[in-house]
């Protein structure tokens, strides 16, 4: 019975648990509903993998609505891949959220918080869950909503423009999404995706759905912080609470480049040049860019979290390099780079917050020689910085070497040696990280800090082991990408 | 030349002298034509050291500065 | 002009509210815009729905003309979205204007830039 | 019997001690520092030769442990480099250095038993990392950066050529090749990166010395050592290393012969023995590849035990510098002993490892009639005697001047160390016959023969000549010479403010005929540097902005 409703539960459960957590109004009750709540989350999740990996597409119907009428949910091989992402992702922030919220957001809004993480996570799975062009719009604003007010609870003034900016370039972007899907409407008549791909079939070079598909990608490549559509994501990831930032850099970004695929190669196609528009060229330019241009700029920052938050735009530029090869091993790589990323980003700042949490400070300045006081934090960080750069042995050198494939498969072979030469920027920043923390001698702030608490190094050692683990043992995570990249391309499930 | 050079200097050539001697009492396996003649590695290395040193003190008067290097 | 007298006003509505956004630097004037470019979206949904001659739509006999209705509760949607958007964002900005002093992004820009780059140069900031 | 030692490689054991180093304490870490590398030594000989264990890893078929001849060679080097490295570097206090060092030598391991190119290259990355933090450690962070950028170049050139190669072939086997193709010479130019063949050699001398006393040791063994074995594997036979090694053997002396800084003469003397070796691997004849491997061989031994000394004397007396040196043969006779015999085999002094292992190079040059490269190497031999077996010792030990240190001996370990390496270079130099399960192919060769050595005798005695005649000359003196590193190090400090000064004339002439155009440039290249500095601090219109372009692009675009 529970296991045919298993795709709403998947974002009926973290609601209830926001709703619960708002009306709680104590901060440890709140944390425990979130953490019971992400946990069911995940349970939902993987539950609904493993039926997708037996049986293929689950179509499930809000109140039994015919599509044409009603929300049609849809997971794919695709969507639980997200889905399953997104879930452990959220699980594990809940862990770490409890002490290192304590640290950085006053007592009253404690429950506030977890009312909003939860509502972050639901909209964020129900972007992957539905099947409904205008009901991911919704699920796209209710993520948005919560991440806004996330974004401005964090300590520092500097997070009231942060999330300002963001509300301005969120809501622009979802806008653009809505206008696009609009258009859409007005040719086919239908909101359903399966439906809008049946009936788009007889309307090919009709100039409405070009506009469409224009709106509909600068405003997802918005969300997505695409270059040069990127500049509110470091401010944003930079001055959130660090356990926002923790599930934002892991999934918000991911989920949209969920939502770009989708459209890109579900409903225009999978030839995802439409018209005359270069669609692929455009983005391997934007891709590029990214992957140098953001990433330079990360070796000047001075506040670890900055750094992280630009190195992130310059990594979604692989992830939608991936996208843009269009061909298997590409998007293999694409989609794999996603899961890769968004695991060890996770580590990332998981450890800086931690770092805040004893330090008090994410300047690079101060942090000398932390390594000896937090060295299992560090450590940490090191692993993430390493899967940064590509480092052979860690999940980052797997996605880019399927990238790298996907390249040389594509006929672009310079492509290839871009992909490499980036990392030579992200050796130069996260090799300023590693030479501060660990080789100058330690600093005042450092010599008085203690390692972080066991509730903080739990999840950022779970992802940083993850992220050693998938670079050795890579079947899991490749074959969960791959089977998403084959029902993207239009094979079977 | 201060006079312990010079008695260094006399002390080793008669050692290669008497070297350049042996080497007539042995059987040389040459693989070139010139390899092989006795005393050929006496003044093959006279040669070669001094070309060295020519040759290294020639590039030290073109790149060789007295400062050291900016960042070391 | 007048033929297409509705498509003209959701362009009109949507060019004028994104240039607000674009080129006003007091944080209001920019959610004003901003609500402005989201309404275009609500004419842009609503008006293809109805139809000359249609009427409510309601079942019942002799009524075979009437307004498609999923327009409208999807725009009530996208109007509740907005009002909640419109809603965070003035908020945001009484606590900037708290915490700044102006609601004017150029006078905050400064502030942004602070604690930026240069390893040693960077200056405290609140 | 390969799967009863499942993954346990040699390379493993070291990288995973390495890892756990930083976790014990005390007189437990100095066990493990040193209990390793006897494990991965032992390890290199228990496992028995032939093809390795076949992993599938995504499609790959990798072989990350396929013990053959030649992984032993290399194996029995880096394990015993690895050994006396560990004992010499008892007393080192940074635990980031013994570790680094550790995992250091186990991916050396790691690429001598590396059985396809994906293990080699993952094993190569690790190498770089491994060594960068081992001269980290010591806190020059510049010279740090330099040497992993130079190092990550390689391995950017070596993993493009080897994802073409395995594009155009389909797997990833190790398998002999000529460059021909782009890709081959990709894989060719991150190797010889590492070998410190030019234009790229001046890392070597940069980098290596800038570690700390005990840490250079570690470094002088591994990284061109694994190249030239990664050489012999890929390209052996390829006529381009027969110039690569000579132009490399003839840099290495020029630069030994000037330089001031025992640490740096002896990083420039790797670069020139290498020379060597490539020469030998651009033969490409059985003959001439093992004797690489044995050149390869005897120059860990004598250049660690070399490096030993130099550590020693920068830890007695915080200087290394020739012309501050002297007269410490009388304060540190062990030491002084321990600098000759490295010295000598550096030299090819009869009786000496070295000896042994030049005698196969020019043999297998004499059997190939390369008749060019043997007359020259001949000449660079005479040379390297020069600086190392008379200029070194002279200035640093013999002469009278310079301040003499208080006679402070090394530690014990240090000691043990040097008597260690001194011990076997001189065993393999008496009973070169020892080698020879080893290196089966140097049987024929004549070594300990009467001819040969007189040969040898007189090469060095004629140099000992020179040497007395010129001393003058080849004194030390303080500076640097100039290497290609000055393009990257010091050019563009250089250039900007010339270029400056250059253009001032002509910007002002132009200032006058298109003021706003080119104010609004510079406006433009000022606002970007900042941009930069300050990046993704925008207004919001700024990506408001953006947005909108990229929209109305897209539309035009589409509408044409």
């Amino acid at each position: 019975m529970i296991a045919s409703h298993l795709p709403v539960l998947l974002i009926i459960v973290p609601l209830l648990g926001a709703v619960l957590a708002a009306l709680s109004r104590h901060g440890f009750v709140a944390w425990l509903v979130a953490l019971l709540a992400s946990a069911a989350t995940m349970a939902v999740a993987f539950a609904l993998l493993w039926r997708v990996q037996a049986e293929g597409l689950i179509s499930y119907r809000i109140g039994g609505w015919a599509p044409e009428l009603g929300i049609e949910y849809r997971i794919d091989a695709v969507s639980a891949f997200i889905v399953v992402l997104v879930s452990a992702i959220a699980f594990l922030t809940m862990i770490y959220a409890r002490r290192s919220v304590l640290a950085e957001i006053s007592a009253e809004r404690v429950a506030w918080f977890y009312t909003m993480l939860l509502l972050c996570v639901a909209g964020l799975l129900g972007i992957a869950a539905t099947g409904d062009a205008f009901n991911a719009f919704v699920f796209l604003e209710v993520s948005s909503l919560a991440t806004y007010t996330l974004i401005a609870l964090g300590r520092d003034r500097r997070a009231l423009v942060a999330a300002y900016q963001y509300l301005i370039v969120g809501t622009i972007g979802a806008t653009l999404y809505v206008i696009g899907v609009g258009l859409i409407y007005l040719s086919t008549g239908t909101l359903n995706i399966g439906l809008i791909v049946e009936r788009l079939a007889s309307l090919q070079g009709s100039r409405a759905l070009t506009v469409a598909e224009a709106f509909i990608v600068v405003g997802i490549a918005l969300k997505l912080a695409l270059f040069p559509l990127h500049a509110w994501l470091p401010n944003a990831y930079a001055y959130a609470p660090s356990a926002a930032t923790v599930l934002l850099a892991s999934t918000a970004t991911k989920v949209a480049v969920y939502l770009l695929a989708r459209y890109l190669f579900t409903v225009f196609g999978g030839d995802i040049d439409v018209g005359a528009i270069p669609i692929s060229a455009i983005l391997i330019g934007l891709s590029v860019a990214a992957m140098f241009i953001p990433s330079a700029a990360a070796i000047f920052q001075n506040d670890v979290k900055r750094i992280l938050a630009l190195s992130s735009v310059g990594q979604i530029g692989y992830i939608t390099l991936g996208l843009a090869l269009a061909n298997q091993t590409g998007l293999t790589g694409g989609l794999l780079h996603l899961f890769n990323h968004a695991l060890m980003k996770g580590a990332a700042f998981m450890a800086i917050g931690a770092v805040v949490y004893r330090a008090g400070t994410a300047r690079l300045d101060d942090l000398s020689g932390i390594g000896r006081t937090m060295p299992w934090t560090v450590a940490a960080l090191t692993i993430a910085g390493l899967a940064l750069i590509g480092v052979p042995g860690t999940s980052g050198f797997v996605s880019k070497y399927y990238l790298i494939l996907g390249a040389l498969e594509a006929g672009l072979g310079w492509l290839a040696i871009l992909i490499v030469a980036s990392s030579l920027l992200a050796v130069l920043y996260v090799g300023r990280i590693v030479e501060v923390v660990w080789f100058r001698e330690p600093a005042a702030v450092a010599r008085e800090c203690r390692e972080a608490p066991l509730e903080l190094l739990l999840p950022m050692w779970i992802l940083a082991g993850a992220t050693i683990w998938f670079g050795i043992d890579a079947e899991w995570p490749v074959g969960l990408a791959a089977s998403a990249a084959r029902v993207l391309l239009g094979g079977a499930p | 030349m201060e006079r312990s050079r010079r008695l260094a200097l006399m002390a080793l050539l008669v050692v290669l002298a008497l070297l350049v001697v042996a080497d007539f009492f042995v059987e040389d396996h040459g693989s070139f034509w010139i390899d092989g003649t006795p005393g050929f590695a006496a003044w093959f290395g006279l040669v070669g050291a001094a070309l060295a040193v020519v040759l290294a003190q020639g590039w030290g008067l073109l790149l060789r500065r007295t400062e050291e290097r900016a960042d070391d | 002009m007048t033929a297409h007298f509705s498509q003209s006003a959701t362009i009109l509505l949507m060019v004028a509210g994104l240039y607000i956004v674009i080129a006003r630097g007091n944080m209001v004037k920019k959610l004003i815009g901003l609500s402005m470019f989201q309404s275009s979206v609500y004419l842009l949904y609503i008006l293809p729905g109805k139809l000359i001659g249609g009427t409510a739509p309601i079942l019942g006999a002799g009524y075979s003309v009437y307004a498609n209705p999923l327009p409208h509760v999807l725009i009530l949607t996208a109007i509740v979205v907005g009002v909640a958007t419109l809603a965070l964002g003035l908020t945001l900005v009484v606590r900037i204007k708290e915490a700044f002093g102006t609601i004017e992004e150029d006078e905050i820009a400064g502030d942004m830039r602070s604690d930026g780059s240069k390893p040693g140069r960077g200056r405290k900031s609140a | 019997m390969t799967e009863s030692f499942g993954p346990l490689s040699p390379a493993l054991v070291l990288i995973v001690a390495g890892l756990l180093l930083p976790l014990v304490r005390g007189w437990l870490r100095n066990a493990l520092f040193l209990a390793a590398p006897v494990a991965a030594l032992a390890l290199v000989w228990l496992l028995p030769l032939g093809p390795g264990l076949v992993v599938d890893w995504l499609g790959l078929g990798l072989v990350p442990l396929a013990p053959d001849q030649l992984a032993r060679i290399f194996g029995t080097a880096f394990g015993i480099a690895a050994l006396a490295g560990a004992l010499y570097g008892q007393s080192q206090e940074n635990v980031a250095e013994k570790a680094a060092a550790l995992i250091y030598a186990g991916a050396a391991q790691g690429i001598a038993f590396a059985g396809d190119l994906a293990s080699l290259f993952v094993f190569w990355e690790v190498m770089a990392i491994g060594s960068t933090v081992v001269i980290w450690s010591n806190g020059d962070t510049r010279a740090g950066l330099r040497y992993a950028l130079i190092h990550v170049l390689g391995g950017i050139l070596l993993f493009a050529g080897i994802a073409a190669e395995v594009s155009a072939s389909g797997s990833v086997a190790l398998q002999a090749v000529r460059a021909d193709s782009l890709g081959r010479w990709l894989m060719l130019a991150g190797i010889l990166v590492n070998a410190g063949a030019p234009p790229l050699s001046a890392w070597v001398a940069d980098a290596y010395p800038k570690a700390s006393w005990s840490g250079t040791v570690f470094l002088s063994a591994f990284t061109t050592k694994a190249a030239v074995l990664v050489l012999i594997r890929l390209f052996p036979g390829e006529p381009a290393l027969l110039w690569f090694g000579l132009a490399m053997a003839v840099y290495g002396m020029v630069y030994a012969l000037l330089e001031d800084d025992i640490r740096r003469l002896l990083s420039y003397s790797i670069v020139g023995q290498v020379g060597f070796m490539l020469v030998a691997v651009g033969l490409g004849s059985e003959l001439a590849l093992a004797a690489a491997a044995l050149h390869a061989f005897a120059h860990i031994l004598y250049k660690a035990l070399l490096m030993m000394a130099a550590g020693a004397i920068l830890k007695a007396t915080g200087e290394t510098r020739l012309s501050a040196l002297g007269g410490l043969a009388a304060a540190m006779p062990l030491v002084t002993a321990a600098m000759l015999v490295g010295a000598f085999s550096l030299a090819a002094v009869p009786l000496t490892a070295g000896f042994v292992s030049k005698s196969a190079i020019m043999a297998a040059l004499a059997a190939d009639h390369a008749g060019l490269f043997w007359f020259a190497l001949t000449a660079v031999s005479a040379g390297s005697f020069l600086y190392v077996g008379l200029r070194l010792p002279w200035f640093a030990l013999f002469r009278p001047a310079g301040k003499a240190p208080e006679p402070r001996d090394p530690a014990w370990s240090m000691k043990a160390a040097m008597a260690l390496l001194c011990g076997a270079i001189l065993a393999i130099g008496c009973f070169p016959s020892v080698l020879v399960p080893l290196v089966p192919e140097i049987s024929g060769v004549a070594i300990l023969t009467p001819d040969h050595v007189l040969f040898q005798l007189q090469l060095l005695v004629a140099a000992s000549c020179i040497f007395v005649m010129v001393l003058p000359l080849l004194r030390p003196r303080a500076g640097s010479t100039l290497d290609v590193d000055w393009l990257w190090r010091e050019l563009p400090r250089k250039v900007l403010p010339a270029w400056a000064r250059f253009t001032r004339p002509g910007r002002a002439a132009l200032a006058v005929l298109e003021d706003p155009v080119r104010a609004r440039l510079s406006a433009f290249s000022r606002r970007f540097a900042a941009e930069l500095v300050n990046a993704a601090n925008w207004r919001t219109g700024q990506i408001a902005f953006w947005a909108t372009t990229l929209i109305a692009a897209y539309v035009l675009i589409a509408a044409l």
